[in-house]
């Protein structure tokens, strides 16, 4: 593939699909935190690849898009915690973190 | 041989990735995540975000990762359990994810993006990023250290007690 | 290097957000307090530092300059205009009405109750911060801090495995819903090379324009509605609100019901509405050439305030059936955001108003009922309008409120959301809505008849304190006023928009 | 003598009393009751000095108060009363009086009761006297409220089911109002100010109608859902299955509201929005109102005579005879029916309550309804019987009685404009006198049942609740000009406008 | 006594007719239970003679008026009623008419009615509520005068009901048998259909002048109405047929109702559960001809609608013949007057069917008589022997003889032996219906051949009935021979009065043949159209002379066969009984008529009740359980297969609510996995419906 934006395109739509498809099939908690992660890198890196290739102008500071993944790096390392945090909870009582036994809410 | 490079990162990238989806077992998907992260940081690296690949590799992988691998490793004590679903929901999810992936790859190759016609020779943005850290985002910044610092006295909460064992 | 005028406006920036830099010293305040005098930790200091910080917090706000549309702070991250200033008070009285919650009733442990109200606190900020933003990082920080704290109340009470579970539940659809809605933010940045919705906004009007960029405004807007649907919990993103509502703590899930719902609709005001909606002046505004997302938001609306009522019919819970219905309740504020109209953004905002008085205060009744001795369950309600009449006929008139039936705010809160998609000749919608209201009178006549018009299967008393019935009364008193002389909040809310 | 804001203090005053007998202690029920009594009391004398001093020429509202309420949709504070509205709140101040006095034996959850009653009153007196579309719509509403609890607290075996069957049915033909309500709202301007109004005499003038409300359809569909609404509460045979659980349900002095008072809403609803607002729909719609009222006459007489429970039966009839007020309502070729529907209106409404509670003395009693259980009760409770006797009667349109009057006008009214429906109206009158006349013979008459035998005669509080009644019952009969007059000159003007 | 009779005078005093039986009717009704009987006597029957002696003075007054087309005198009393409306009103009074028709009327319903109360204070003895008895009396006197008095058609109406509840409340004195309690019900609601006819009759009438008359026409009045009559020739038929002959055919239908003909006769012979005055007073000598007067009091319609004058007069002709066969084999002797009476109404409609309208009103005033006299004399036998069989009396003329002498009188009268009242008024009838010119040829005299006909049978029932009451041996038993007795001289002397007036009534009405005025027909003239005087020509002394004497024969034959079967031959009756079973047993059964009404119409109407009232209880179960197979396709469309449909019971609109809702429920599995997917699927759906839109 060439060095050009299609191309970190279709890379960073591969992750979010995929990290959709992780999510979609996963029982297991973390594994669908995985898949979430992906989804966050694919938006990461389409920051970074706009920051890259867009055509700068006056107003405009394209470097906002590499700040912009720095704060998704911050608010996945929060998510990510507390996520993590959740299900050890549940983990720690429920002795499992298949989400197929988490069904008492329903209905 | 930037061409070269940037191939290797993007199969570094994507292949693990599949990996992660796809792997029955969870440890085989966490390390591939690991490498998919690193693949990542590559590519941001390749982009002239060299500052936001650091981060990459000292937050996601360093910190993040980490922390994912952690609780897998915690939580693999009890039952073995199928990792995913049965495959008619595979399929599914399949179709679906197909679907939309198709809708994206149509929309990045046809939208008209504003791409500049001359690529710009990549330059060091660490200090660039500081500047507007502590200038026009310096706001953003300490939210984002009271998102952190609220999420992690709720986490320690939350987690202590399951340490305890309550 | 720091420029200096980034300073300069920086500084100059920085009192619009007082409110949230007090909140934030609250924060910090309750939290030495909580580490440093672990032998002082009572609920009722905590509750006082809380109320006083969120009640600092609006202080700020008179002494600001007279807000105006295009009054932008902080390099444009953010906005000073009138539902900015609005806003912020209405989320402190959420807060307020929140930690009171937590105060009155003893779902929260005394060991979590510090770390609940630091996270009601920030939460708030969050919620604040999001209303005020104009800059798509803005909001997706905020719009993270929200989430993500709000995770953590809903897990808070860790000993009870619902919570967990729902909280659970909570995250993982959160993240993913978030994940999406922020790949979509990915997507306008790359249209647009800018976080900045003006300049977005712009840019949109005119890829709206070339046929080949339609198909990613459509993807856009798509995942926009992910994020946004699924915080105002509207169909098809509303699964996870019945089983969060009814796993979190009685006050978390009366904070959520309104907070994050409130804000989840001031998000459209504020991001959706830029986006993807031209023409402020006319006070009609249009979808963007081609995009026809009112008539699939009316669609939805429809669909939420229908799915909302009908499955409440059968709960017997009452928070799992107040989560459903205040998933109708997304319908019909959806309504206002259909009507593409200055009417359907007052009417939205009126009705978070009034929504947030009635709907806290069932909470506020259900909360109060479980923690004197009865449940959640509706049967625990069977002839308790003989034995706490206070706190019934307080429920009924919440609960008429709820209904939509005059003399009570809600009523007006409902007629504000029919004008404004009668104003739009959007008949159809009206109908389905007027129709939806009396379905739901059903269901929300089951507890009245279940509190009134049977008999007690059991004759424990139940006893509810005073400071409960002041806090109910201070939630009836704009419930039943509102209804009844609402001129004031007309005109507050008509200078808005 | 009389207050300034004469109708507000009458719409209020019984609210006023409803707020002090929240704070009585609970060991006074009788003062409870007493207050109730008294909040009845001066509402009755003002809406008799009102029927006294009202003009009979006048065409316009009179009495009228209006002050701004929420600017912010122009909305009004605006009361006034005309032919129309004057003998519903006169029969609203009496039927509540009387109504009151019907509730002494009330002992449970007295506060809650008299409270609830006299919000019941505020409301319909409210509605009477609304000129306000959204003030009407309040008060429409409003009057839901206290009906549902005081149905479903103090009403019989299946009052929950009821009562919700009540609520969900009117609510229906609510909110279809509320939409056409705002419809209106946007479809007109005010010509002075240049604002939307809510303002019913402003917008039953045709040419602040906006472009859209003036399309067929928009008008079509709105008068529609007008109609239902209204339809609903009169309710017009489709929409009446609500109406005799109700009554079966609901204690005596509540049914005698209900039917005395609350039928007469949608009727009252018809005459005061529907037709001022839509003429021209209601000429469309005066067939198809017409045949509904037919359905109703021959349906309700059918269904009352295979009823076996009392209240259920006069429940039936009660749908019946507001088939005769439907019809009357539907000619416009001439006065005639119209002013036979509207003092049938008042009509049904005495004697009605009447019946109603006619029915609760023997509830009392006896604890059962069921026709076929009694027999010869004549002879036990004589008086008792004569007036069932009188009350059957009028019923069933006895010339010399108040119902003939009004039913007989209703039908010579109709029969120029609809010959077979009105031949077809006129059967109703032997299908009623059969069932009233069964029912008659089935309860009093025979020999006398043994297990009935001691029921103790009629009480002098029942006898001072139901004498009133039957002296206007009989006094209209003969003499209905009182009301005729009331009511002519405004109904002339509204045939009027309906013509065009 | 001058003042009295001064039209002025009178004019205002005429309300006092109604209403002082009213106030007697009142004040026995209300005070009634507390006051002393002889009081609630003397109120009762003061009340009516009051009425009566103004009556008399009445009559005085207008024949004390010179000019005959003067002779009535109109009292508006109040506005009744009024609508407006911008072409045209519809106004009322309450006004009395006094007029000689009314006053005939009057003096009757007052004359015979003060007699039958008196009469009534004997037979009603030492019953418990007599107060009762004479308050519905009063309000029954004071409805018939309202009926007579009324000078608009509504005015009338409300006496024409008023006498039917009065009528149903009389019939159902004695409530506490059921059957009686039955009788009055089948009574008024048999009436109720009449006054449909007459109801619908009414504002065709009113709506038809209206519109004929641009307007002008507000109101019923009599005298307006005769005016603008002409007015029905010029509308439009209706089937082919004219507005006249409807209105006439429906108004006619009220008076066979009211007057107990074909077809609603049925009520008549059950309303005799009554007390015997009643019987007499109400269901003889004037309720049921209210039809009569009605028809008479609206000639002025029906001289212009011919075929609803042959209506009527073959309607009445054949009803006479009909009933009187019925009364051949009765044993109750009150169902034999009272079929008896059905059959000489049926010669008034002969009468006024053949517009001899003065002749039907004399036949009204004289039936009035004898047949009052006739029911009280048999009240005064059944007082004395408490059955009313026949079967069980005889022989009671040594036993009571006053009534039995009186109850000849009668008898004379009513077979049609000259001199007696019954003769001259029946045999005019025939003698009018004879010289008829009916629309059919040859109608005329076809009726008058029944008629002829059923003044035999008449005469021949009446014998065997007399017959079997009075003559031969008591065969009741020696237990009540004892007890029988004369009654008290409060009733004979009614019986006396009205033997005397059963005797002279005729003269008022003397023959042409006699060449002596007819003083009814010429005092009755000014109010008939001019088109009712054809009975009377001055020609064919001869032919009048001989039909009188054939229907002479006639009568004396019926007695004859009569006194030959029942008192010479008493084996007889049986033996043809025998002969001629089936036919016996028809008539004994009275044609089976009630069986095939009670057939035709009682029970249809009673399934369709019960049609009613199921499909009413059901319909919202039919929606509901519609909605639920609607819910079931539903959830299995969704795969949701455990999803309990419960059929059946189920009732409330809500539960089309609850059944979706329950669906719904499903879709809330729990499972976030199904929740994550609902995300996927939901941004699809949108997809898809952005792209469709």
């Amino acid at each position: 593939m060439q060095y050009s934006l299609p191309s970190f395109l279709i890379v960073s739509s591969l992750l979010f699909c995929l990290g959709m498809y992780t999510v979609l099939t996963r029982r297991n908690a973390i594994g669908i935190l995985m898949g979430i992660e992906l989804v966050l890198n694919g938006a990461g890196l389409n920051f970074v690849a706009f920051s890259r290739f867009l055509e700068p102008s006056q107003t405009t500071n394209l470097l906002s898009g590499q700040i912009f993944t720095l704060f998704i790096i911050a608010v996945a390392a929060a998510e990510v915690a507390v996520a993590l945090a959740i299900v050890l909870s549940l983990y720690s009582r429920m002795k499992s973190i298949d989400v197929e036994d988490f069904k008492n809410l329903r209905g | 041989m930037t061409d070269l490079i940037f191939n290797v990162f993007i199969l570094l990238t994507i292949i693990p990735c599949f990996w992660v989806a796809l792997s029955s077992n969870i440890v085989h998907a966490a390390f591939s995540l690991l490498i998919t992260l690193f693949g990542i940081a590559g590519l941001y690296v390749l982009l002239g975000a060299d500052f936001i690949g650091v981060i990459q590799v000292i937050v996601y992988i360093g910190g993040i990762l980490v922390l994912i691998i952690f609780g897998v490793m915690m939580t693999q004590r009890g039952k073995l359990l199928p990792l995913s679903i049965q495959l008619p929901g595979k399929l599914f999810g399949a179709v679906l994810t197909g679907v939309i992936l198709a809708a994206l790859l149509l929309s990045a190759t046809r939208t008209l993006w504003p791409v500049a016609a001359v690529l710009g020779e990549p330059q060091l943005t660490s200090a660039a990023i500081g500047d507007l850290l502590l200038g026009k985002y310096l706001i953003p910044f300490e939210i984002a250290s009271v998102l952190l610092l609220a999420a992690l006295i709720g986490a320690v909460l939350i987690a202590r007690r399951s340490v305890r064992g309550e | 290097m720091i420029p200096e005028n980034f300073i300069q406006s920086n500084l100059q920036g920085i009192s619009f957000i007082g409110p949230e830099l007090i909140l934030t010293l609250a924060i910090l305040l309750i939290l030495l307090v909580g580490v440093l005098l672990p032998y002082w930790r009572h609920r009722i200091l905590f509750t006082i530092l809380a109320v006083a910080g969120l009640a600092g917090s609006v202080l700020p706000l008179w002494k600001l300059p007279q807000p105006a549309p295009d009054l932008t702070y902080l390099s444009n991250l953010f906005v000073w205009d009138w539902l900015t200033f609005l806003s912020k008070p209405f989320f402190a009285v959420v807060g307020v009405l929140t930690i009171l919650l937590t105060q009155v009733t003893g779902e929260i442990d005394n060991s979590e109750y510090s770390e609940c109200t630091i996270l009601v606190l920030a939460v708030t900020m969050g919620m604040m911060l999001l209303v005020a933003s104009t800059d798509l990082l803005m909001i997706y920080l905020a719009f993270e801090t929200m989430g993500i704290l709000s995770y953590l109340l809903v897990g808070i009470r860790a000993r009870d495995e619902r919570s967990g579970e729902a909280a659970l539940k909570y995250v993982l659809y959160g993240a993913f819903t978030s994940g999406t809605m922020l790949f979509g933010f990915s997507l306008l940045f790359g249209l647009a090379g800018s976080t900045d919705l003006l300049a977005i906004s712009q840019k949109v009007a005119f890829a709206s324009q070339h046929p080949q960029d339609r198909l990613l405004l459509i993807v856009a807007i798509l995942f926009f509605l992910a994020g946004l649907l699924f915080k105002t919990a509207s169909f098809p993103f509303h699964f996870w609100c019945p089983d969060v509502y009814e796993g979190a703590p009685t006050p978390i899930t009366a904070f959520l019901s309104v907070g994050p719902k409130a804000a989840g609709f001031v998000l459209f005001i504020r991001l959706f509405y830029p986006l993807f909606a031209t023409g402020h002046d006319a006070t009609i505004y249009e979808a963007v050439s081609g995009l026809d997302w009112p008539s699939i938001l009316a669609l939805v609306s429809a669909i939420t305030m229908t799915l909302g009522n009908l499955a409440a019919i059968h709960q017997n819970n009452l928070k799992r059936l107040l989560a459903y219905s205040s998933i109708a309740h997304a319908g019909y504020l959806l309504m206002g955001i259909v009507s593409l109209s200055d009417l359907g953004l007052r009417s939205v905002v009126f009705y978070l108003v009034v929504y947030l008085f009635m709907n806290v205060g069932a909470f506020a009744v259900v909360a109060m009922v479980a923690s004197a001795g009865g449940s959640e369950e509706i049967d625990s309600y069977r002839g308790l309008g003989a034995r706490a009449p206070y706190v019934c006929v307080a429920m009924a008139i919440f609960l008429f409120s709820l209904i939509g039936l005059p003399p009570f705010a809600g009523f007006v809160g409902k007629v504000y959301l029919f004008a404004a998609v009668i104003y739009k000749k959007i008949y159809w919608l009206a109908v389905v809505a007027a129709l939806n209201t009396v379905i739901s009178l059903y269901y929300y006549l089951r507890i009245v008849k279940a509190m009134f018009l049977e008999k007690p299967t059991e004759t424990i008393q139940i006893q509810v304190p005073l400071s409960s019935r002041v806090l109910l009364l201070a939630l009836l008193v704009p419930t039943l006023g509102l209804g009844i002389y609402w001129q004031p909040l007309a005109r507050v809310v008509s200078g808005m928009f | 003598m009389l207050p300034d804001h004469l109708l507000s203090w009458m719409i209020f005053f019984p609210l006023l009393g409803a707020g002090l007998i929240l704070f009585v202690p609970k060991r006074y029920p009788t003062v409870m009751k007493g207050i109730a009594l008294a909040a009845t009391i001066p509402p009755l004398w003002w809406a008799a000095n009102l029927y006294v001093q009202f003009d009979r020429w006048g065409t316009g509202f009179q009495y009228v108060e209006k002050v701004p309420w929420i600017r912010a949709f122009n909305i009004h504070y605006y009361l006034g009363i005309d032919g129309i509205s004057v003998p519903m709140v006169l029969l609203t101040a009496l039927l509540s009086f009387i109504c009151i006095i019907a509730s002494w034996n009330i002992n449970e959850h007295v506060r809650g009761y008299f409270a609830l009653f006299l919000l019941l009153d505020t409301s319909m007196k409210g509605v009477f006297c609304a000129l306000d579309f959204f003030m009407f719509y309040v008060f429409w509403e409003l009057m839901l409220l206290p009906m549902y609890f005081l149905i479903g607290i103090w009403g019989g075996p299946r009052k929950e089911y009821a009562a919700i069957k009540f609520f969900l049915f009117t609510l229906v033909g609510s909110v279809l109002m509320l939409v056409v309500m705002l419809v209106f709202y946007f479809g007109s301007v005010e010509p002075a100010t240049g604002l939307h109004s809510f303002d019913l005499t402003i917008l039953a003038d045709q040419s602040v109608h906006q472009a859209f409300l003036r399309s067929h359809t928009i008008r079509w569909l709105c008068y529609l859902g007008l109609f239902i609404g209204f339809a609903i509460k009169i309710p017009l045979v489709p929409f009446h299955t609500w109406l005799p659980d109700a009554h079966v349900e609901a204690p005596t002095a509540i049914s005698v509201i209900l039917a005395g008072i609350l039928l007469k809403m949608g009727t009252y609803g018809i005459l005061r929005i529907s037709y001022p607002l839509l003429p021209d729909m209601a000429r469309e719609f005066a067939l198809f109102a017409a045949t509904l009222g037919l359905i109703s006459i021959i349906y309700g007489a059918l269904c009352a005579m295979a009823q076996t429970d009392l209240k259920k039966l006069i429940a039936y009839s009660s749908i019946s005879h507001m088939g005769f007020v439907m019809l009357g309502m539907s000619v416009f070729s001439n006065t005639t029916a119209i002013n036979g529907a509207v003092l049938q209106m008042f009509n049904h409404g005495t004697v009605t309550a009447m019946l109603f509670l006619l029915v609760g003395v023997i509830y009392d009693r006896a604890h059962i309804r069921d026709i076929d259980s009694f027999g010869g009760l004549a002879k036990t409770m004589p008086v008792y019987a004569g007036y069932t006797g009188l009350a059957f009667f009028a019923a069933l349109g006895l010339p010399g009685l108040s119902s003939f009057i009004s039913e007989a006008l209703v039908l010579v009214g109709s029969f120029q404009q609809y010959k077979i429906i009105t031949i077809t109206a006129t059967t109703g009158i032997i299908l009623t006198a059969a069932y009233f006349l069964w029912t008659m013979q089935r309860v009093f008459l025979g020999p006398q049942n043994k297990k009935w035998a001691d029921l103790p005669e009629i009480s002098l509080r029942e006898a001072f609740t139901l004498t009133p009644l039957a002296l206007i019952v009989v006094l209209l009969g003969f003499y209905p000009m009182p009301v005729l007059d009331l009511i002519g000159a405004t109904l002339k003007h509204t045939v009027a406008m309906v013509v065009g | 006594m001058t003042n009295l009779i001064d039209p002025l005078h009178m004019k205002n005093m005429l309300w006092l007719i109604p209403c002082l039986p009213l106030a007697g009717a009142v004040i026995n009704g209300l005070l009634g239970k507390r006051l002393p009987v002889r009081l609630v006597h003397f109120v009762g029957c003061a009340s009516v003679f009051l009425a009566f002696l103004i009556s008399v003075a009445g009559f005085f007054t207008l024949l004390g008026i010179e000019e005959p087309h003067q002779r009535f005198l109109i009292q508006p009393l109040y506005q009744w009623i009024l609508t407006v409306w911008h072409q045209g009103s519809f106004s009322l009074q309450v006004a009395f008419r006094l007029d000689p028709l009314s006053i005939t009327l009057c003096l009757v319903v007052t004359g015979v009615g003060f007699l039958i109360h008196l009469y009534s204070v004997g037979y009603m003895a030492g019953d418990e509520s007599q107060a009762r008895y004479f308050a519905y009396l009063n309000l029954f006197t004071f409805s018939m005068l309202l009926l007579v008095l009324a000078d608009n058609l509504l005015l009338m109406f409300v006496g024409w009901e008023g006498v039917g509840l009065c009528s149903y409340l009389l019939i159902g004195f004695w409530f506490t048998d059921l059957e009686k309690a039955q009788a009055g019900m089948k009574a008024f609601i048999v009436n109720r259909v009449g006054d449909f006819g007459f109801f619908v009759g009414l504002m065709l009438l009113f709506w038809t002048l209206f519109e004929g008359s641009n307007g002008t026409i507000t109101g019923l009045g009599f005298q307006q109405l005769r005016e603008s009559i002409p007015l029905l020739n010029s509308a439009s038929p209706i089937l082919g047929v004219g507005l006249a002959t409807w209105i006439g055919l429906l108004f006619f239908v009220g008076a066979t109702g009211k007057s107990a003909q074909i077809p609603l006769y049925i009520w008549l012979p059950d309303a005799m559960a009554g007390p015997t005055p009643v019987s007499a007073f109400i269901h003889a000598a004037t309720m049921v001809t209210a039809g009569v007067y009605m028809i008479v009091r609206l000639n002025f319609l029906y001289v212009i609608a011919p075929a609803a004058m042959a209506v009527v007069a073959v309607v009445g002709g054949v009803t006479a013949f009909y009933a009187a066969t019925i009364a051949l084999t009765q044993n109750d002797i009150k169902r034999v007057l009272a079929y008896s009476t059905i059959s000489q109404l049926g010669y008034m409609f002969l009468a006024v069917g053949v517009a001899a309208f003065s002749t039907g009103i004399f036949h009204l005033v004289t039936h009035a008589f004898f047949k009052a006299l006739l029911f009280l004399g048999a009240g005064s036998v059944i007082h004395a022997v408490h059955s009313n069989d026949m079967l069980e009396m005889g022989g009671l003329k040594k036993y009571m003889p006053h009534t039995y002498l009186t109850f000849m009188a009668a008898y004379l009268a009513i077979s049609g032996i000259p001199p007696f009242s019954g003769f001259v008024s029946k045999d005019e009838i025939l003698w009018a219906t004879f010289n008829s010119h009916l629309p059919v040829a040859g109608l005329g005299k076809a009726l008058w051949a029944l008629g002829l006909l059923t003044a035999g049978l008449t005469a021949f029932y009446m014998t065997r009935l007399v017959a079997l009451t009075f003559m031969g041996g008591f065969r009741g038993g020696l237990e009540k021979e004892k007890h029988l007795h004369e009654s008290p001289s409060v009733m004979t002397f009614p019986l006396m009065a009205l033997a005397v007036l059963s005797v002279v009534g005729g003269v008022i009405g003397l023959p042409a043949v006699t060449h002596l005025p007819n003083l009814l027909h010429d005092f009755l003239g000014p109010v008939l159209s001019s088109h009712g005087a054809s009975g009377h020509q001055a020609h064919a002394y001869w032919l009048e002379l001989l039909l009188m004497l054939i229907s002479i024969g006639v009568a004396t034959t019926g007695i004859y066969l009569g006194w030959l079967f029942y008192v010479k031959r008493p084996e007889l009756p049986g033996k043809v009984a025998a002969r001629f079973a089936k036919m016996y047993q028809v008539l004994e059964q009275k044609y089976y008529v009630d069986e095939i009404y009670q057939a035709l119409f009682v029970r249809p109407l009673l399934k369709l009740v019960a049609l009613s009232g199921r499909f009413d209880l059901n319909t919202i179960d039919g929606a509901v359980n519609l909605s639920s197979r609607v819910t079931a396709k539903f959830s299995f469309l969704i795969g949701w297969e455990d999803l309990k449909i419960v059929d059946g019971a189920v009732n409330g609109l809500a539960e089309i609510f609850k059944r979706w809702g329950a669906a719904l429920r499903h879709l809330q599995t729990g499972k976030i996995q199904h929740y994550l997917y609902s995300v996927v699927l939901g941004i699809f759906g949108l997809c898809v419906f952005m792209f469709l839109f």
